[in-house]
């Protein structure tokens, strides 16, 4: 083999590097993308049951009184958070294109002021893109001072295009400590470090 | 792909910065003795050696945790240890099989045959070869070693879902993110060196449509392993900082997704179960027509299956998560992605079957592990097809049916092709035949074993019982017992392997160049047997076979 | 062009001669065949979903 | 004579007979819903299509192993493609597959179609227990596995219902569509029962549904099928479906009985009781973790007997078991105790293992606590 035959060679295998680098960088980057991007996926199918976390505006539509929805309420106690949430209503029936309120209420039964967040979910996944959240408080994180009750709304539309299938629509709401936020524990617990991993 | 060879030169000066024909030839003038000579050597051959080595000690030691596993199984009951344990073995039996056993042996197959099978001196990156393979030992006794840590090794299966392997997780996670990244850059490193080997360094006059198909298949899974691994790196990378910096990927209660995890395992994990056959495939398509003593029927469209199998693998995901709440649209979507794969397997199948008809057919020790695997590696396909049925699946899924399906895939299919391709080239690297009465009694063994292991488990699986439990309802008891008892058949018969391949180093029936005749017609049989340190260093000229 | 279409077609089946083989690779230059190749793959992707999609109405 | 029965049928079924498959405990369940039965036959049509091309492939396979042997002086042929064979070939499975995939997809529209249901039963996995909420009818309850860990160990006979057996088994009446919301509070888990053919993934923070209607009366059991640590393989499912009426008499005695247990709220408890009641609840409860001796499984659970925070910080403790802890396997037991179970619990682990506080918790105590 000639010298100029393995420059050639050398030539093609560094070419081949650089490509195959290229891609590597590029899947790696792609991995993350998918995060954003499986994000944007599911809260424009609402695969996932997650919905948007900012308001969005009720549409003037006609509301279809033909039809009956139930719309159910189910809060949860997510681990770590002394904090209370009741609705006060489990239920509603509403027809298509109507706009509801319904209030929600905190508690933090604990001797210091923590943060929660209470995280939404939809089911069936179908119906998330047919309940228009105008104002909800899982936008934000909310605090509470040691003892506060705070009484908050959930205003939403349920659209007119939803599924016909669909006749009932489940909200769910599980409350969570904002980590590094809260104080995980206000009494004996900073004594001792062990006992938080309990 | 570039159909013409050589490539055209697109810098007329290069720098020697990369040389590696050079670094080569001053290599083997003085070799280092002892431990140096292999902690250094940049010999295909010696890597390839060391890789089949580590990948032998690697699959008994994985076995074992399979035999801890089942022997746990034998009974209902909790005898010999405890769940915590229970779940670390079947951990950590699946990552030492997939990444340590299985992988690394492809890998070393590619080192020894790949130079051998395209007219190459060496690898285009000898000493990039040395370094992805060192990587290895330290990643997986980097991840062995988590076991004896506070709190044990990773427990969460090897597909390590969130949050069990984030919030959930021991403390040792970390070192297992480590190793796993360890092991990834290995692998793509080693991707990277064959995909340039196999570009740039083959013999004049050969195209890419002349290259053997264990070539065209290591091409193809090479691009895969480019593909997916920096996924995987991207999906532990993700785990690391939900783990120790507070982001939350993967967890609900700071906005993440659970689900996401498994999206994304499962765009790496899908190809990745093709990275563990389609080299198999190679190998098979090597032997039946060497031993058939007939040309392989439809090269062309085994390497055009090959590459369908390859993009179809990333549009199939999907299909491990049918159970996790998927809309019904996503559900279809994969489930006819999933059937339509099984097209061009199939084609694969009829292909090797085709070669067989009015063939002139021996049964020589590679042959036997080649023709069981088609047969069995289809029965594993088969079960694969009843679960892409989606509203099947979910009785299917995580069942031991799943269990005997995979396994049916990657034990009589990737390890029986491994096996079949080691008694294949045995006389290339010893010079000398294997020695038959043992390699029957080694055959015969393992398929016996590898049948009553996991035949039953689709029975168990179907009858309903869930995969990776410690103990189960006493209906089981008779499917888990002959389990048990062909697991320990099949492992303790591996132990024949080794010692036919220890006699095989050390003398037996003198093998010559060609040694299995001549349809097996690929370069490396134009070399001497055993193949001297350096072959082709004045690159051969490639004429077509011309049957 | 058709040609082009009709091999790449056969690919995706895994059915090629080994004639028609050996003429497309002689043909020079591959980029036809990679660009046709992708083009089809995603349009598969489409077709699937498509069906998919309506299917689940 | 049945470990014999499985190695004969190992073998046969090598040889391509799957008869004996087909015999009851070998095969999936045709199970006690439309649907089941559904899947059922798309699993065993789908069996049979594979069964049918493996004959066919291995038929030609071995005939041409044994028909072309070398050793008997077989000179090979020289073809190596056949276009026409290899078009038949692949356009015959794609038929099929596509033969296939209409009644599948048949079946997953149905599937999918969780309208019109007249009960909403939640379904939350947590490690290692199901919780069954009956939405809307006040009746919620945890269920835990009740096989004895001395069965387990082998101490004594195993039951005929060994590891398949609850303490509160879900009951649900038949004839009626009953639609399952799924959720998880920590790890996934998945709820099965193969004669339900519903499995379906819990997820943490996210909620998924499925629903059954059950035809015949029975008890239907299961188990998780999704790794979810160290007692994954004992936390099962049992379901008791009932005729209708039965259903709702049911129904209205756990009214009840959870009406009788929240007035006991109200009076003072005896530290015996409190004791009594609180081992009971430890037991099913907290033993998995804890361990039965309250020494723990560190680092993962913490020891409880001898545990000085726990001993010096009474309502640290409390804030522990009614909250939980973030991060950690620790869940808020606040929805799913009630206000005497939780204070005998605390009471128990306070008191029992040489802890020996000497503290009572009375229910009344929590349930103030619990409703500020």
């Amino acid at each position: 083999m000639t010298q100029s035959d393995r420059e050639i060679r050398q030539a093609g295998v560094r070419r081949t590097i650089w490509r195959s680098v290229a891609a590597l960088v590029g899947m790696f980057a792609f991995a993350f993308a998918l995060v954003p991007l499986y994000d944007v996926f599911c809260r424009v199918t609402g695969i996932n049951g997650a919905v948007d976390t900012t308001a969005q505006s009720i549409v003037h539509e006609e509301v279809d009184e033909s039809r009956m929805v139930t719309v159910q309420f189910i809060t949860r106690n997510g681990s770590g958070l002394p904090w209370r949430m009741e609705v006060e209503t489990r239920q509603v029936r509403m027809h298509p294109g109507q706009t509801t309120e319904v209030h929600f209420t905190f508690s933090n039964q604990s001797g210091g002021e923590s943060w929660g967040r209470a995280v939404p979910g939809v089911s069936p996944a179908t119906a998330t893109r047919h309940v228009r959240k105008v104002s909800c408080f899982c936008f934000e994180e909310q605090k509470l001072q040691a003892g506060e009750r705070l009484e908050l709304p959930l205003v939403f539309q349920l659209a007119r295009d939803l599924p016909p299938e669909v006749n009932t629509v489940t909200l769910v709401y599980t409350l969570y400590p904002v980590e590094g936020k809260s104080e995980p524990l206000q009494t004996a617990g900073a004594q001792n470090k062990e006992g938080e991993e309990a | 792909m570039a159909p013409k060879v050589p490539p055209q030169p697109t810098l007329e000066q290069s720098t020697s910065a990369v040389d590696a024909g050079h670094g080569h030839h001053h290599a083997h003038e003085a070799p280092p003795k002892g431990i140096m000579r292999w902690l250094l050597t940049t010999n295909h051959k010696e890597i390839g050696s060391m890789y089949l080595i580590f990948s032998l000690i690697m699959f008994f030691i994985g076995g074992i945790f399979a035999l801890v596993v089942r022997l746990e199984l034998f009974q209902p009951g909790l005898q010999f240890v405890n769940p915590e344990f229970f779940n670390q073995m079947t951990t950590m039996h699946g990552l030492i099989m997939v990444f340590a056993a299985v992988m690394p042996a492809f890998t070393g197959l590619a080192n020894w045959m790949i130079p051998l099978q395209i007219g190459a001196p060496d690898m285009a990156l000898p000493r990039l070869n040395n370094f992805s393979f060192w990587l290895l030992p330290v990643a997986f006794g980097l991840l062995l070693s988590t076991l004896l840590m506070p709190g044990g090794g990773p427990n969460f299966g090897w597909t390590f879902y969130a949050p069990l392997s984030t919030t959930y997780a021991p403390p040792s996670t970390t070192f297992f993110i480590l190793s796993l990244h360890i092991a990834g850059i290995s692998s793509i490193l080693g991707a990277i060196n064959i995909i340039a080997t196999i570009l740039n360094m083959r013999a004049p006059g050969m195209r890419m449509m002349d290259m053997p198909l264990f070539v065209w298949t290591w091409l193809i899974t090479s691009f895969l392993l480019i593909a997916v691994m920096p996924v995987l790196a991207g999906v532990i990378t993700m785990m690391l900082m939900d783990i120790n910096f507070g982001t939350s990927f993967f967890n609900a209660a700071g906005g993440g997704d659970p689900v996401l995890f498994q999206h994304l395992f499962w765009f790496f994990g899908h190809p990745e179960v093709y990275i563990m056959i389609l080299p198999a495939f190679g190998i098979v398509s090597a032997i039946i027509p060497a031993f058939a003593r007939k040309r392989l029927f439809g090269y062309a469209s085994m390497v055009y299956a090959t590459a369908a199998i390859a993009i179809l693998s990333f549009m199939v995901w999907g299909h491990h998560m049918f159970v996790v709440g998927m809309p019904l649209a996503g559900q279809l979507f994969f489930m006819y992605a999933t059937m339509l794969i099984a097209v061009p397997t199939g084609v694969k199948v009829f292909n090797w079957v085709a070669t067989l008809f009015r063939g002139s057919i021996s049964f020589e020790p590679p042959m036997l592990f080649a023709l069981a695997f088609v047969v069995l590696f289809t029965i594993g396909g088969f079960s694969g097809l009843m679960l892409a049925i989606a509203p099947a699946d979910f009785q299917y899924h995580d069942t031991y049916f799943v269990v005997a399906h995979f396994h049916y895939v990657l034990v009589p299919g990737a390890v029986f092709a491994i096996m079949a391709g080691v008694y294949y080239w045995l006389p290339k690297w010893t010079g000398h035949y294997p020695n038959v009465r043992l390699a029957q009694w080694h055959f015969w063994l393992s398929v016996i074993g590898v049948n009553l292991t996991f035949f039953p488990m689709h029975f168990s699986g179907l009858a309903g019982m869930p995969r990776r439990i410690p103990d189960y309802a006493l209906q089981f008891a008779d499917f888990n017992f002959v389990s048990s008892l062909g697991a320990f058949l099949f492992g303790f018969s591996q132990l024949l392997f080794v010692a036919v391949i220890i006699l095989c180093v050390r003398g037996g029936k003198k093998a010559p160049a060609q040694a299995w005749g001549e349809f097996a017609d690929d370069l490396e049989w134009s070399v001497p047997s055993p193949a001297p340190l350096h072959t082709f260093e004045t690159p051969p000229t490639f004429q077509r076979p011309a049957h | 062009m058709w040609g082009v279409i009709k091999s790449v077609l056969a690919a995706f089946l895994g059915v090629q001669r080994d004639q028609q083989r050996r003429e497309d690779f002689e043909r020079g230059s591959p980029l036809a065949f990679i660009v046709t190749g992708i083009v089809m793959g995603v349009l598969l992707v489409a077709i699937i979903a498509l069906v998919a999609f309506l299917a689940a109405g | 004579m049945r470990t014999l029965l499985v190695w004969l049928a190992g073998g046969l079924a090598l040889v391509g007979s799957s008869q004996v498959a087909l015999a009851r405990g070998w095969n999936m369940p045709v199970g006690v819903t439309d649907l089941s039965g559904e899947i059922y036959s798309l699993h065993m049509i789908i069996f049979w299509i594979c069964v049918v091309i493996g004959v066919v492939v291995f038929g030609v396979m071995f005939y041409s192993l044994f028909r072309y042997r070398h050793s008997q002086g077989a000179k090979a042929a020289n073809f190596h493609e056949n276009t026409t064979v290899e078009i038949i070939w692949t356009t015959v499975p794609l038929l099929i597959l596509v033969g296939m995939a209409v009644p599948a997809t048949a079946t997953l529209q149905k599937i999918y179609d969780p309208s019109d249901a007249e009960l909403d039963v939640m379904i939350t996995g947590q490690q290692w227990r199901w919780r069954y909420e009956y939405l809307g009818e006040d009746v919620a309850f945890n269920s835990n596995l009740a096989t004895p860990r001395a069965q387990i160990r082998g101490e004594e006979e195993r039951g005929e219902h060994y590891l398949l057996e609850v303490d509160e088994p879900l009951v649900l009446p038949i004839n009626r569509k009953v639609r399952f919301l799924f959720t998880s509070d920590d790890v996934l888990h998945a709820w099965w029962v193969p004669e339900l053919a519903v499995k379906q993934d819990t997820v943490p923070g996210f909620v998924t549904e499925n629903w059954v209607q059950i035809n015949e009366p029975g008890i239907y059991r299961g188990q998780c099928a999704e790794l979810c640590g160290v007692d994954h393989g004992f936390m099962p499912v049992v379901v008791h479906a009932v005729e209708e009426d039965e259903f709702d008499a049911w129904l209205v005695e756990r009214q009840e009985m959870a009406a009788e247990e929240a007035m006991g709220v109200d009076r003072d408890w005896e530290m015996d009781e409190l004791m009594e009641r609180g081992e009971g609840v430890y037991g099913s409860i907290c033993a998995s973790c804890h361990q039965p001796e309250g020494q723990g499984a560190p680092p993962a659970f913490p020891a409880l007997a001898g545990n000085e925070e726990l001993i010096a910080g009474i309502e640290w403790h409390k804030d522990v078991v009614i909250n939980g802890v973030s991060g950690t396997a620790m869940p808020a037991f606040r929805t799913t105790l009630n206000p005497v179970e939780l204070a005998a619990v605390i009471t128990y682990t306070r008191n029992a293992w040489g802890n020996d506080t000497g503290d009572a918790v009375q229910p009344a105590e929590i349930a103030e606590r619990l409703a500020q």
